[in-house]
């Protein structure tokens, strides 16, 4: 009896400390005003309002795809992070790397997860767009945060496209030729495109296999060594580096443009 | 609410501003414009460092050109499988002109073999069978087998240029850097 | 059974599916009032009730469980990479009916006078805590669950090491991307590379400025904006979903198109001989050979396309579009036709393929420059 | 706060934004002007120029050429007639519209046929498919398939003819152009040469350029737009072969130098100065055909440097001396390079780079610095003391001393080890006494009683050993000629210079043994004697041959050498045994290994001989006598240097310069230093007598020590040049231990051995005019016929079993008019069957055996050799001994011994030989017979019916017979022949 009661005590105990209550500034939410505060307080939950039109509580309203596009980021955030610890961007190691990923790395799963989880990102996006448009959500005042929405979901497109080489398997330089080929068909500024004749001056060409679109993206002439490092710095810093700012802007918008759009 | 009384009331801004210095006005447009246009220039270069920075000085890659001897190394309708192992490139001399050929089967990527007493190539892998000058004939390769670029270098050595190709039905065996004028 | 999987096979050839596609598309999405007068009459907009969901889903669940049967459908589906297109199919299906279910009650509603369901629902405020973040937090622990069991059963695929010398048949560009590997049959690289793509994002980003119908904000509904769904859903949908699944499942080495249930064979010949516009004008029409002069052998394709975007846009003003135009003005109009026409331009080059083997309407290889 | 909650003056801060803009634009300027001003740019451009002049230069000398070739005039003219003469004939205006319509033709129904070609294909895949699959629509697909084939069938067919038709009208065409053609084909032929150089101005000269192709020149360098097509850039070479050690592993070696150094592979700039010049001996080096091409051995690999520099001082440049120094520091701000490790090697030491794949190879073709040094370092013995890799298990340098009593004094002995130089100038004994941390006053005491007790331990252990005296008097006359004659000085020198003179490799050879100077202070003639009978019997391991003289020789050389004293040396005095001094010694080594207190109780208990003994032994130990010399008790005790296997890969800070600050902090001059003077490093430090440095001095000249500094920076980690270094290879390693055993036997101080050697021939000269009174004229013509044997091509020509005889026990007289003996060695069976596999891989004589031809004549071939030998044909014996039958004719033009033919040769060898002896061994003086020339008609034309083949093949066979026949007797007094 005494135990429970000394059990009891304790736990009050610890809500009551100066550290509990500096960390948890409202408690547990119990009544209106609680949760009220929870939603203002917290830095994460204060993506949301503190009140919603009832229908934009509805998953059948939301498909709820917009936060599951985020989440998925956020997992894929954290397996990459860990991928990175045991894979290295080279020629040399990178397929064996990837095939140790399965073969010796504990629970070896981080890999899968993080190539499905890209899949699904794609995915959910694509399906967040879809309920975005059905819903008319980008009429005024929403039309910016429609246009950072098509950036992101391109992002999301060449997040995944860059991350598809670095397996370094047939099916990666392939997929990455065929698309880096693409590249140097640009009109002007690819050597297989349009017009990269005009950008010469005498007898010296200056869109060559070595200075068009296509080179800079590969870092070479065709897929290899220059390329697998560019795509992974590209996949692993610069694109969700650039992602996330657009990210912050666009959640920010949906609030300044006055939260879920609904019926006016 | 402080914000809004800024905005809401340049007016007053202007007048004090004209009352006091007239001459301001005319410096305060120069030197914004001179800042504004040094800080585009800034991000211009910036931007075009950036560019720059995407092209290295030096390439890294496996060679793609090699020198292929001279004219004279070559006899007349002979095709020289000396560069066949190391680059997949076949030397053909004809009669007026000197070409490089892939050793690229144009149907599944198989390595053909050059078969003197016949005068072709053939394909292990599905029989396909080309002429000696790379078109095909025979088997199921859907065309011609591609040609690289070749030139004569300052000393006068045939350089091969593995980057560039040449496909027949493209109508490209007639561009000038395909061959080399015997 | 065999005999049903030939005529699947046959039906699922693009030059028939795609033109019945096409057809059926207008039906169903109708962009305009005497459409969708017919598509009332024909009882269409039913396949948006419960009843059609279950209608839909049996065909679909039934049809990839006959599919299943057959070891060639069964090798193309069952890829891991291939999966996910799977599960987009279904998903996408489930969410369209989800859209458009929604939209149909809200349309009903509407027609009898009463407002949406949403903004029904709007009139009354909802703590988000708890509602909202309990129903993310499961939301996001089903789709951690879902994740974690897929890569269980699934593992990612990995194929021999990268060989710069021996290319893979077919070779295909990551899914995602093979809407425009498909545009790539038709058009030249700078265009399903570069062009297409560009246009595609920046029409996207144009859509909410084009659109200027201040209705069907906030809530789901088609008969407010039946032009703008149906122009959406034939672009997401068809040009896009379709072509992924295409791309997917029906092509095979060499890039020749196989029905879902056919072996794919290294082997297979298809007649793929195309002809450029020039020649047919000059060799087959005029009899002789091709000028030497560029201008002169591409003046006809040259024509046709200032026609395409210079004329159609005026002529359609008057005809078809007269509403459009009067609603939008001439820059809204004229943007949203040019990206229209660029949209249709696929399709077109697709029936001018299949129909007269045109290869190129302009085509000056020398500078890359083929349209 | 103001009115309009203001705070800054708004004009203030768009003034400092503009100025702060400005700054930051100024410095971004900065970046791109820096990038756009390097180093190597500068260098580039100025090479252009100097391209275009030689260009322009070539290119005249070119056309002058062709103004003045009449061929080349004479082609014009005939080809302005056929020009004139094809537009007058060959217009075909209406032939060309038809041909047009042909082709028209032509393509229309090439398309038709493409169309159905391809149409018929996919039917016929239908076709085939539904067969295999017995589909319904069989018929069908049937029908299909054989319409289309039919249909592309005639197609094809016409096709075909439309082909030919077309083709008949070219045809009717091009042969009114052919001539025309053919000569324009001419023409391109001979201008060849001028339009590549034409072509190259247009490219790089702007005087031959178009405006805008200037224009294109100019702004194709500047800086972003150089990212797309620029002139200017870095070159490199990334060699998968050769590799950087970077530790964890090795990575592809990445080179930058022809970045600046344009010219090194083209011809065109050996006069150019740096960095364009070309490099010297392309044949061997850089060259594309050479050896070592620049594209597979790039540059740094030889001479060292940071390969992926491209600025003057990062590079690692290393100047060759102080005034080049100096000129750096002027022209190029050159700075030495820190923190890295490999240098440049200075251009006198440059050779170090070749040891890194050759180290297997005692003489390395065209480094001869490099040789020299290696050649010095197996005289001196530097490997006794320091452990090098190449030299493991070579013998000791050092005469054996277990015997020491019975060959020399205490005396000389005492005053030799304390300076060796006062007896010979030019000994590889080192001084080990009177150097720069031992010459003070007080180390000088101490090292007079360490120098005692050395001397006499050496002779307290010394072991009896009796000379076999000889009665005989000897006739130092005599003696003297034979000296010159027999031998000796192939490996011996008589008189020792003061002076040094510049070594080369076979000056060295002739200081393989000791110098024959003052022999008779050093030693007595008992000793002598017997030790030239029989040297072995001394000291067992001694690589002094045994040249078998008879008593009467041994004698003879004996009384002269014994005659030449060195009275200076004799005169010297050693000081007296000092016993304090001694004492301190004893007592400095008894200290080591016990307390204070006991190591006193000790030396008290020794007696003076007892403590010279101690002392002697632990002083032998400490200076490390005992690593050249056999000494009675220091059996297995191991080398006292450092290993030099690595030391030219050491670390800089391994080096301990002490507190020597006035040279340069590199390798090489901390080597140089330590050559010169072994002790300096000692300089200012507080030490022990026993913690000094011990190296002993050489006394090396300038020339040997930058030889010896250049082999040890040569010493280096091998790792990334594996794949480079010649396969290690059976064949490989004959040829390298066969040359590790010619090294240590100095073969090649008789003979000539891969080109190499000979060391003895210009003694013979000498001797030749002194004491066979020829003139020196005559002498040099002739003494080529007094020379031990080039051994050039006897794999494929001696007999296996012969040559393992002879090597063994030569005492077979092949060429019984010399007056150099091939002396007898003690080789083993070992040593014998590397050399013959030496000999064989030399000439890729795979085996070591053959089998033995048929050798038999008829009569009637007997009588055609008969008369082949006899003086009415080839008059062999002219020139040839036959056993004991020497040719009358003068010494210098006699030729081996035929008797011994079967026995000594290859029968196939001997055909080539007659048939063509210049082409086996140029400018040896056996005539040609045979005329290679005109073989067919070169032979007698009434012997055997002038069939030279048979001709030869008979004579070999008769010179085969000539060992059983004639001379029977002959081969009786030397037919010792080795048990083996």
């Amino acid at each position: 009896m005494s135990d429970q009661s000394n059990k009891k005590s304790l736990i009050e105990k610890i809500t009551q400390t100066q550290v509990w209550r500096a960390i948890f500034r409202t408690g547990i939410p119990r009544n209106r005003r609680q949760r009220m505060m929870v939603m203002l307080n917290g830095v994460f939950l204060h993506l949301h309002p503190v009140r919603l039109p009832k229908h934009a509580v509805k998953v059948k309203y939301t498909w709820c795809m917009g936060g599951l596009s985020f989440f998925v980021f956020l997992v894929l955030t954290v397996t990459g992070i860990l991928l990175m610890f045991y894979y290295r961007p080279t020629v040399e190691y990178a397929y064996g790397d990837i095939i140790d990923m399965r073969e010796q790395v504990p629970l070896g799963i981080m890999r899968e997860v993080h190539r499905w989880g890209a899949h699904l990102m794609v995915i959910t996006v694509w399906l967040h767009m879809f309920r975005v448009f059905m819903t008319g959500s980008y009429k005024p005042p929403r039309e910016f945060n429609w246009a950072i929405g098509v950036v992101l979901l391109v992002l999301t497109m060449l997040l995944s496209f860059t991350g598809y080489l670095l397996p370094w398997d047939q099916l990666a330089i392939w997929a990455i030729t065929v698309g880096s080929n693409m590249a140097g068909a640009t009109p002007l500024v690819g050597t297989s495109g349009p017009g990269s004749a005009l950008l010469a001056i005498g007898d010296v060409n200056f869109i060559t296999s070595s200075s068009d679109a296509r080179f800079a993206m590969l870092g070479g002439r065709f897929v290899g060594e220059g390329a697998l490092l560019r795509f992974y710095v590209l996949h692993c810093i610069g694109l969700p580096f650039v992602i996330m700012i657009f990210m912050i802007v666009h959640f920010w918008r949906v609030r300044k443009d006055g939260g879920i759009s609904g019926p006016t | 609410m402080t914000q809004s009384s800024t905005t809401s009331d340049p007016s007053s801004n202007k007048e004090i501003k004209c009352n006091d210095q007239s001459i301001d006005r005319r410096s305060f447009i120069k030197w914004l414009t001179v800042g504004w246009a040094a800080f585009a220039a800034v991000l211009g270069g910036y931007g075009s460092l950036i560019l720059r920075y995407l092209f290295p000085n030096v390439l890294f890659e496996p060679k793609q050109s090699f020198r292929a001897g001279f004219i004279t190394d070559y006899n007349l309708g002979e095709v020289s499988e000396k560069f066949k192992d190391q680059f997949g490139v076949w030397i053909v001399r004809e009669q007026d002109k000197i070409y490089a050929l892939s050793t690229v089967c144009t149907h599944l990527g198989c390595t053909p073999n050059w078969q003197p007493s016949e005068g072709k190539y053939k394909c292990p892998c599905h029989g396909s069978g080309f002429y000696k000058n790379g078109i095909n004939f025979e088997g199921p390769a859907p065309r011609p087998l591609e040609r690289f670029k070749i030139e004569l270098s300052d000393t006068g050595e045939l350089l091969v240029d593995k980057t560039k190709k040449f496909q027949f039905e493209k109508g490209e065996w007639n561009d000038p850097e395909s061959f080399v004028l015997v | 059974m065999e005999h049903l999987k030939e005529i699947i096979n046959t039906l699922t050839n693009p030059k028939i599916l795609f033109p019945s596609i096409l057809f059926l598309y207008f039906f169903i999405f109708p962009p305009n009032d005497y459409l969708l007068k017919i598509n009332k009459r024909l009882k269409l907009y039913n396949i948006w009730t419960k009843k059609g969901a279950v209608v839909l889903f049996s065909l679909l669940i039934g049809f990839f469980a006959f599919g299943l049967t057959d070891p060639n459908f069964q090798k193309i589906v069952a890829k891991p990479d291939n999966v996910p297109i799977v599960g987009l199919i279904f998903l996408v299906v489930f969410f369209l009916w989800l859209s458009m279910y929604q939209a149909r009650e809200n349309d009903q509603r509407i027609a009898q006078g009463k407002l949406p369901n949403e903004a029904e629902d709007a009139k009354e405020k909802i703590l988000v805590w708890p509602d909202l973040v309990y129903i993310e937090f499961i939301a996001l622990i089903l789709c951690a669950a879902l994740l974690l069991t897929w890569a269980m059963v699934l593992k990612a695929p990995l194929e021999e090491p990268a060989n710069p010398s021996v290319s893979p048949n077919p070779s295909k560009a990551p899914w995602y991307f093979l809407g425009l590997q498909e545009m790539l049959v038709y058009f030249d690289p700078w265009l399903a590379g570069v062009l297409f793509p560009t246009v595609i994002m920046i029409g996207m980003m144009a859509i909410p400025f084009i659109d200027n119908n201040r209705k069907g904000c906030g809530y789901y509904t088609f008969e407010d904006r039946k032009m703008a769904v149906s122009i959406f859903m034939f672009l997401w949908l068809v040009l896009w979903i379709f072509l992924i699944s295409t791309g997917t499942f029906l092509r095979g080495p060499n890039w020749n198109f196989f029905g879902p249930f056919e072996y794919w064979d290294i082997h297979k010949l298809e007649a793929l001989t195309n002809i450029n516009l020039s020649e047919y004008v000059y060799m087959i029409w005029l009899n002789r050979s091709l000028p030497s002069n560029i201008l002169l052998r591409e003046g006809v394709g040259f024509l046709l396309i200032a026609l395409y975007f210079g004329l159609a846009p005026l002529v359609l003003s008057k005809t078809l579009f007269k509403n459009i135009y009067h609603r939008l003005g001439v820059l809204r109009y004229s943007v949203f036709t040019i990206l229209l026409l660029l949209a249709v331009s696929l399709p077109i080059k697709m029936f001018l393929r299949w129909a007269f083997n045109i290869k190129y309407i302009v085509a000056i290889p020398e500078f890359f420059f083929n349209i | 706060m103001g009115q309009d909650e203001r705070h800054y003056n708004i004009n203030k801060l768009n003034f400092l934004f503009a100025i702060a803009s400005l700054v930051l634009l100024s410095a971004l300027g900065m970046v791109f002007l820096r990038d756009n001003d390097k180093e190597w740019r500068k260098y580039q451009t100025e090479f252009q120029t100097l391209e275009i002049e030689k260009t322009r230069v070539k290119k005249d000398a070119e056309e002058v050429k062709l103004a003045s070739n009449g061929e080349y005039e004479e082609l014009l003219a005939k080809l302005e007639t056929a020009q004139a003469a094809f537009d007058q004939k060959c217009q075909f205006k209406e032939l060309e519209k038809e041909l047009a319509k042909l082709q028209a033709e032509n393509e229309i129904l090439n398309q038709q046929y493409k169309f159905s070609k391809a149409e018929m294909d996919a039917a016929k895949y239908r076709y085939e498919t539904a067969q295999s699959h017995h589909a319904a629509n069989l018929e069908q697909a049937s029908t299909e398939f054989y319409a289309l084939d039919e249909k592309t069938k005639t197609l094809n067919l016409q096709v075909e003819e439309s082909n030919k038709k077309l083709f008949s009208k070219e045809k009717i065409i091009d042969s009114c152009g052919e001539e025309l053609e053919n000569l324009q084909k001419e023409k391109r032929q001979l201008v060849q040469k001028k339009n590549l150089l034409d072509r190259k101005l247009n490219k790089i000269d702007p005087q031959e350029m178009s405006f805008v192709n200037q224009m294109a020149q100019m702004v194709r360098n500047l800086p972003v737009i150089d990212l797309a097509n620029p002139s200017l850039k870095i070159e490199q070479v990334v060699l998968q072969d050769v590799r950087d050690d970077v530790n964890f592993m090795t990575v592809p070696k990445v080179e930058r130098c022809i970045t600046c150094h344009l010219g090194i592979s083209n011809p065109d700039y050996k006069d150019e100065a740096q960095p364009f010049k070309t490099h010297p001996n392309l044949e061997l080096f850089v060259g594309n055909d050479s050896p070592h091409p620049l594209e597979e051995f790039g540059c740094t690999v030889c001479h060292g440097g940071r390969s992926r520099g491209i600025d003057f001082s990062r590079a690692a440049h290393t100047p060759a001396s102080a005034v080049q120094k100096k000129a750096w520091i002027e022209k190029y701000d050159w700075e030495k390079l820190e923190l890295w490790e490999e240098p440049m090697l200075p251009l006198v030491n440059v050779q170090a780079g070749c040891f890194k794949c050759h180290s297997g190879e005692s003489t390395i073709k065209g480094a001869d610095k490099l040789n020299l040094g290696l050649d010095v370092i197996e005289r001196a013995g530097c490997y006794n003391c320091h452990v090098i890799d190449k030299y493991k298990d070579w013998p000791k340098t050092g005469p054996d001393l277990t015997q020491i009593a019975s060959k020399l004094t205490p005396a000389w002995a005492y005053k030799w080890i304390a300076d060796p130089q006062s007896f010979r100038h030019k000994t590889w004994m080192p001084s080990y006494f009177n150097q720069s941390n031992n010459s003070d006053p007080e180390s000088k005491l101490r090292s007079q009683q360490e120098i005692h007790a050395i001397v006499h331990y050496l002779f307290a252990k010394s072991e009896a050993f009796t000379a076999e005296v000889n009665s005989l008097k000897g006739n130092p006359i005599n003696g003297e000629s034979l000296v010159n004659s027999v031998g000796c000085l192939a490996c011996h020198q008589l008189k020792d210079e003061a002076q040094a003179q510049p070594e080369t490799a076979n000056s060295l050879r002739r200081r393989f043994g000791p110098i024959l100077s003052g022999i008779g202070t050093k030693t007595t003639r008992e000793w002598l004697i017997d030790w030239l009978k029989d040297p072995q019997r001394y000291h067992p391991q001694t690589r002094m041959p045994n040249l078998r003289l008879t008593d009467q020789e041994a004698a003879d050389i004996a009384s002269f050498l014994i005659a030449d004293t060195n009275t200076n040396f004799a005169s010297k005095t050693s000081p007296m045994i000092d016993d304090k001094v001694l004492n301190e010694i004893a007592f400095d080594f008894l200290k080591k290994n016990l307390p204070k207190e006991k190591a006193t109780t000790e030396l008290a208990a020794m007696n003076q001989q007892q403590k010279l003994l101690f002392s002697g032994e632990k002083l032998i130990g400490q200076y490390g006598c005992y690593s050249c010399h056999n000494i009675s008790g220091f059996g297995n005790r191991k080398p006292i240097g450092t290993e030099l296997t690595e030391e030219g890969s050491k670390s800089l800070h391994n080096l301990d310069f002490g507190f020597i600050h006035d040279i340069d902090h590199t390798k090489e001059a901390w080597f140089t230093q330590k050559l010169k003077d072994p002790r300096i490093f000692d300089h200012g430090k507080v030490k022990a007598p026993d913690e000094k440095l011990v190296m002993p001095n050489f006394n090396l000249s300038d020339q040997e020590t930058e030889a010896v500094v250049t082999a040890l920076l040569g010493f280096t980690k091998d790792s990334g040049v594996e794949k480079k270094k010649v396969a290690r290879t059976p064949d490989r390693l004959f040829k390298e231990k066969g040359q590790e055993i010619v090294a240590q036997f100095n073969c090649q101080g008789c003979h000539i051995i891969q080109d190499e050697g000979g060391a003895i021939y210009p003694t013979l000269q000498d001797w030749l005019v002194k004491y066979e009174g020829r003139d020196s004229k005559e002498a040099e013509k002739v003494h080529e016929g007094f020379n031990p044997p080039n051994l050039r091509g006897i794999g494929k020509k001696l007999d296996p079993d012969w040559l393992f005889n002879f090597l063994h026990q030569p005492t077979q007289k092949v060429r019984p008019w010399l007056k150099t003996r091939m002396p007898t060695y003690s080789f083993n069976v070992a040593h014998l069957n590397q050399l013959l596999k030496f000999f064989a891989t030399l000439d890729d004589e795979q085996s070591t055996f053959y089998t033995e031809p048929d050798t038999n004549l008829s009569n009637d071939e007997f009588k055609a050799a008969e008369l082949m030998f006899s003086t009415e044909v080839f008059d062999c014996t002219k020139c040839h001994v036959v056993g004991n039958k020497i040719p009358a004719a003068s010494e210098e033009t006699l030729a081996p011994n035929l008797a011994l033919a079967k026995t000594r040769l290859r029968p196939d060898w001997l055909i080539q030989w007659i048939k063509d002896p210049q082409s086996l061994l140029p400018g040896t003086k056996m005539p040609t017979f045979f005329d290679p020339l005109d073989y067919e008609n070169s032979g007698p034309p009434d012997i055997l019916e002038g069939d030279e083949n048979k001709q030869i093949r008979v004579l070999r066979n008769y010179l085969f017979t000539l060992s059983d026949k004639k001379n029977t007797n002959s081969s009786s007094d030397n037919s010792s022949s080795p048990a083996q």
